[in-house]
């Protein structure tokens, strides 16, 4: 099916006719590329295969066969603790929001991908460094809460520089509030794929990005707790290249596997098929109940 | 330079005075009562001056203090305790120190982060900083005490999880994430209490509790006033700045109903009487776990699940 | 030196001079048909002779046979495979290699031990010897399949858990204790098959299965006949003598009910016939799967619970 | 209470004095020890703290309150393979059997320690160095399955250099068939104490060595898989004296903690109180039914 006129809309580079002679240095390999082609290419720089970060509504668009519903994109955070640095924290908020055309960090909500109907979550790192507040904690909680009513698998994109200063211990808190939901999600039966994107550091890495069932990284990625910055002013040291790369994580073991963009969405589909035969109880509290008398998988055969 | 400890100079002096005074009423047959009295009241005023209403950077330093109680001294207090070590797979992590224990005749899973008091033992315990095996060592004696059926109770005083290359190889996030994935259903009552410092995620990693408790001057932020300082403006040396902006007090996080009670700190802080500070904090643990073990277990989860997930809540339009 | 590979030699010689004769035959207009025909029966003679009545030792030789299929042979095999990597706390283990599959349709959660084929991919592959991280990457993926409801199929070939300081500081004996613990209450089908050396305890540890299938020539013991040698002499030279009394055949195995089936292998070994082999032995687990799938899950714990209750009951007085 | 005849008497070092002029020399600091002070001090070398292995009996001799009731000691292996290699197979039982006064490398069995009723297992590394084969298994298996009937906490001593060769794949299974019923145990709600001695290794450490609640391990005992000539042999390299000793493991994370023998029992007594508060269910089958609306635990005060 093609994809719905809001929803190429709402990608935050359009090919509009207008700007279509703009070009993008390569921040890898430095070298020039047309942006129409590397739209074309799915932000993939065509001489070194640099994944640039991409756009939430972006990234829904390669994603989903068709229409995309989101949910909670009417919440914008408050400012509860009326924060001030260079400029006010409702002052930065409007900045990016014009700047991303995104109303927060992360844009949630229903889709289909290769069929197989999905609850889809997906950062965005050109809104306040992807930085998790109260509206991404909320957003998040809301699609494992709904995923979990529905009965869906749930995918999330993570990208963020961790917990966002500007809302404080109420950011912090939100590790705690979105780890409850996923939690209740996996114990109803819920599958929960993650898919870290460049970067994913601080809370949450620390929460609900290391909480899937199967935790899949893009290639070339950043990913991990400290700051690479912090880390090397404590040990005064430069830190290999490689270090907290998606590829340095899988040889350490802490990531499934790490994919490339053009391979990603073959690859989505055919996790979420594996997770197509568990059989979620109607009863949303227990997938495995201490004395199970379903029958054993037999209907998993495609 | 811990601005309490600078503070508290002039009134250590005092008190020396005051202990000299007393000392020599007591061998000469002089009446110095009114000498000694005007002293004591010089000093109660300046305590009150200096620790009646604390910034937040000066409570950042008075749960930094060196004196501060730290989490071996709970330990310590309670009526026994067996510590249980690693995480059965990599390493014993001495930042945290956990075990069974027994609080007032209770039977309970204690588990605390602890800086470390000299050099050796600071060293040892990695400054407070937890590594992954830290927190997997907690995520197994969570369950332990579930299948037991006894709580849980935590003490939390860290900067931060470790940021160092073997955390981060040893996928520092991935424990952290777990040890929150790991609270977040327990089948039994959990108790946190910031009793120091508490710093982001390696700090909440032991606080998704059921009942949240915090001395009047330990802080709990979502990053160090140092860090966030570096992030924010690129200048550390910004904390005591930084620390007034991240509202992180008691009273803060009260209010912000992150923090369920606060439980009070003598005048000068928590250190000026160390075993009546501990008793009162274990006092307060108990009478929370009192409330707690009564309520059933699935009904303790559901509330555990709707005290966290209305947080920040009401701040968004 | 592998016997097999010494007698296969002659053998080969023959092939070769047979393919020659027929080359010669379709070029020239001689008849050469008696003379090929004298050579295959020779041929036919001398295989069933030398593979006919194995010893056990030529069966360890068969089951390290270089040209073996391995795990990764039985993984290619299946309709698509999608490795899932690492314990998600310290390594990916490339000696165990495991993910999501699908066989003839089914999704599976495929497990195999892999010895690599090529120097550098033995190194890469540790030989075949799984560290602790292995396992517990074995142990996680497990838990994966039963909570997406999918059966396990594991293909065991190791000479046993690596022995290394490296696995023995991470807890090696754990790792495998905790795979075990894991196995036994799985809540889902399991299908183990030894298709070659099945080396004591890390052999074993993948073995904890509702039905466990074993290739005819494969061998599974409780230790390497070398292993066993030097412990019980002190000579490991004296391993086909502990081969021959380890009782570490099929026949042995499915008398002593420790296995349920044995797949049959082609005259000469399994290499003989690599793609034949590997399908067979698919066949089989599909088949296996095909009951298991269609008991409910308690009553298949149950029957596994008593399935290795029993063994060794029989031999005690 | 005092020790019943009987208990005493199957002590495999009774105080004989005909026999009490009997000089020990210590393996390890080279001391000779005058045997009844080596049993006073509960076998532990007065010089140089070195633990003795200790006899199954002498063990139980020294934990248990009073009366000791064994279980399975009848079960003797027949020869299951025909095993000649020196001797015969059923040669060496006869001969262990002598020298150790046990049946088996195992002694299970019910008794009560500092007042709290316990299923006991006591490994003999006299009896074919503590190897296990089908009685050993059979006899581990009937202990937590009457612990789990009776509702009672399991206390097992570990001491085995692994599975028994002369048994082949029937004592391999053994690890097998004791993990189902530890794991059956543990799933019914039971509470389970390993205590590790003097040397642990191989299939037996591999098995219910490292499956327990709480891992405990006797001071300077050696714990690990592989034996240390293997690992020698192997690396090609002398090893480090601190190797696989209960120590080395207590700083690797691998045991709950390290205890020397004249501390074990008051232990043993601490650790079984804090397991008093676990109210088992009825029903066997589940400790923690996913919907549980059982109190939380009240009366674990004591
Ligand atoms: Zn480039
Ligand atoms: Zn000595």
């Amino acid at each position: 099916m093609a994809m719905p006129e809001w929803l190429r809309l709402r990608r935050a580079n359009p090919i509009d006719p207008d700007q279509a002679a703009q070009w993008t240095k390569c921040p890898k390999c430095a070298a020039m590329i047309y942006r129409p082609d590397l739209a074309a290419n799915l932000w993939v720089c065509p001489t070194c295969q640099h994944h640039f970060r991409m756009h939430a509504f972006d990234r829904i668009s390669l994603l989903v066969d068709s229409d995309f519903t989101e949910i909670g994109g009417e919440l914008i955070p408050g400012d509860p603790l009326g924060w001030t640095d260079k400029v006010p924290y409702p002052q930065k908020l409007q900045r990016d929001r014009e700047k991303s055309k995104l109303t927060e960090g992360v844009v949630c909500g229903f889709a289909s991908i290769g069929g197989c109907p999905v609850a889809l979550g997906v950062m965005d790192f050109n809104f306040r460094g992807g930085t998790m507040g109260t509206v991404v904690g909320e957003r998040i909680a809301l699609l494992f809460e709904s995923a979990r009513e529905r009965k869906l698998p749930c995918i999330v994109f993570t990208a963020s520089g961790g917990a966002r200063m500007e809302e404080g211990m109420l950011a912090l808190m939100q590790m705690a509030k979105t780890t409850l939901t996923v939690r209740r999600f996996h114990d109803a039966g819920g599958y929960y794929i993650s898919v870290l994107t460049d970067p994913t550091t601080g809370g949450v890495s620390a929460s609900f990005a290391f909480q899937a069932d199967v935790v899949v990284a893009e290639a070339r990625a950043a990913i991990g707790f400290a700051g690479r910055r912090v880390i090397e002013q404590t040990i005064r040291q430069k830190l290999p290249d490689n270090f907290q790369t998606a590829e340095f994580l899988l040889e350490k073991g802490a990531i499934d596997m790490v994919v490339e963009r053009h391979e990603l969405k073959g690859r989505l589909v055919r996790l979420l098929d594996y997770g197509l035969g568990a059989q979620r109880p109607a009863n949303g509290l227990a997938a495995q109940p201490a004395t199970d008398t379903r029958p054993a998988p037999a209907e998993s055969r495609s | 330079m811990n601005v309490i400890v600078e503070r508290e100079k002039g009134l250590l002096e005092l008190e020396q005075r005051i202990a000299e005074l007393k000392s020599q009423a007591a061998q000469q047959p002089v009446d110095m009562t009114a000498e000694i009295e005007g002293l004591e009241a010089k000093y109660a005023q300046i305590q009150r001056d200096i620790f009646g209403q604390m910034s937040p950077w000066q409570r950042v330093n008075m749960a930094r203090h060196p004196k501060r109680p730290l989490g071996s001294d709970y330990l310590a207090a309670l009526d026994v305790f067996d510590e249980l070590h690693g995480d059965r797979h990599f390493r014993d992590d001495h930042a945290i120190v956990a075990g069974f224990a027994k609080l007032k005749g209770r039977r309970v899973m204690a588990i605390a982060q602890d800086k470390g008091r000299d050099t050796k033992e600071k060293v040892r315990r990695n400054f407070g900083m937890p590594a992954p095996e830290g927190y997997r060592k907690v995520n197994r004696l969570v369950r332990l005490a579930a299948h037991l059926r006894i709580p849980v109770i935590t003490f939390i005083d860290t900067s931060g999880a470790d940021p160092g290359i073997g955390s981060e190889e040893r996928a520092q996030a991935e424990a952290i994430a777990q040890s929150l994935y790991e609270l977040a259903d327990a089948r039994g009552p959990i108790v946190a209490t910031i009793i120091g410092e508490g710093g982001s995620g390696g700090a909440l990693a032991l606080g998704l509790a059921d009942r949240v408790l915090m001395l009047e001057h330990a802080v709990y932020s979502v990053a160090s006033p140092e860090g966030a300082a570096a992030i924010l403006w690129g200048d550390a040396a910004r904390a005591e700045e930084a620390a007034t902006r991240l509202k992180l007090t008691s009273d803060d996080l009260l209010q912000f109903g992150i923090v369920d009670e606060v439980i009070p700190e003598p005048i000068g802080g928590a250190h000026r009487d160390a075993v009546g500070t501990v008793a009162r904090v274990l006092a307060a643990v108990d009478r929370a776990l009192d409330e707690l073990v009564q309520i059933p277990v699935d009904e303790l989860r559901d509330r555990r699940y709707r005290k966290f997930r209305r947080i920040g809540s009401g701040t968004i339009s």
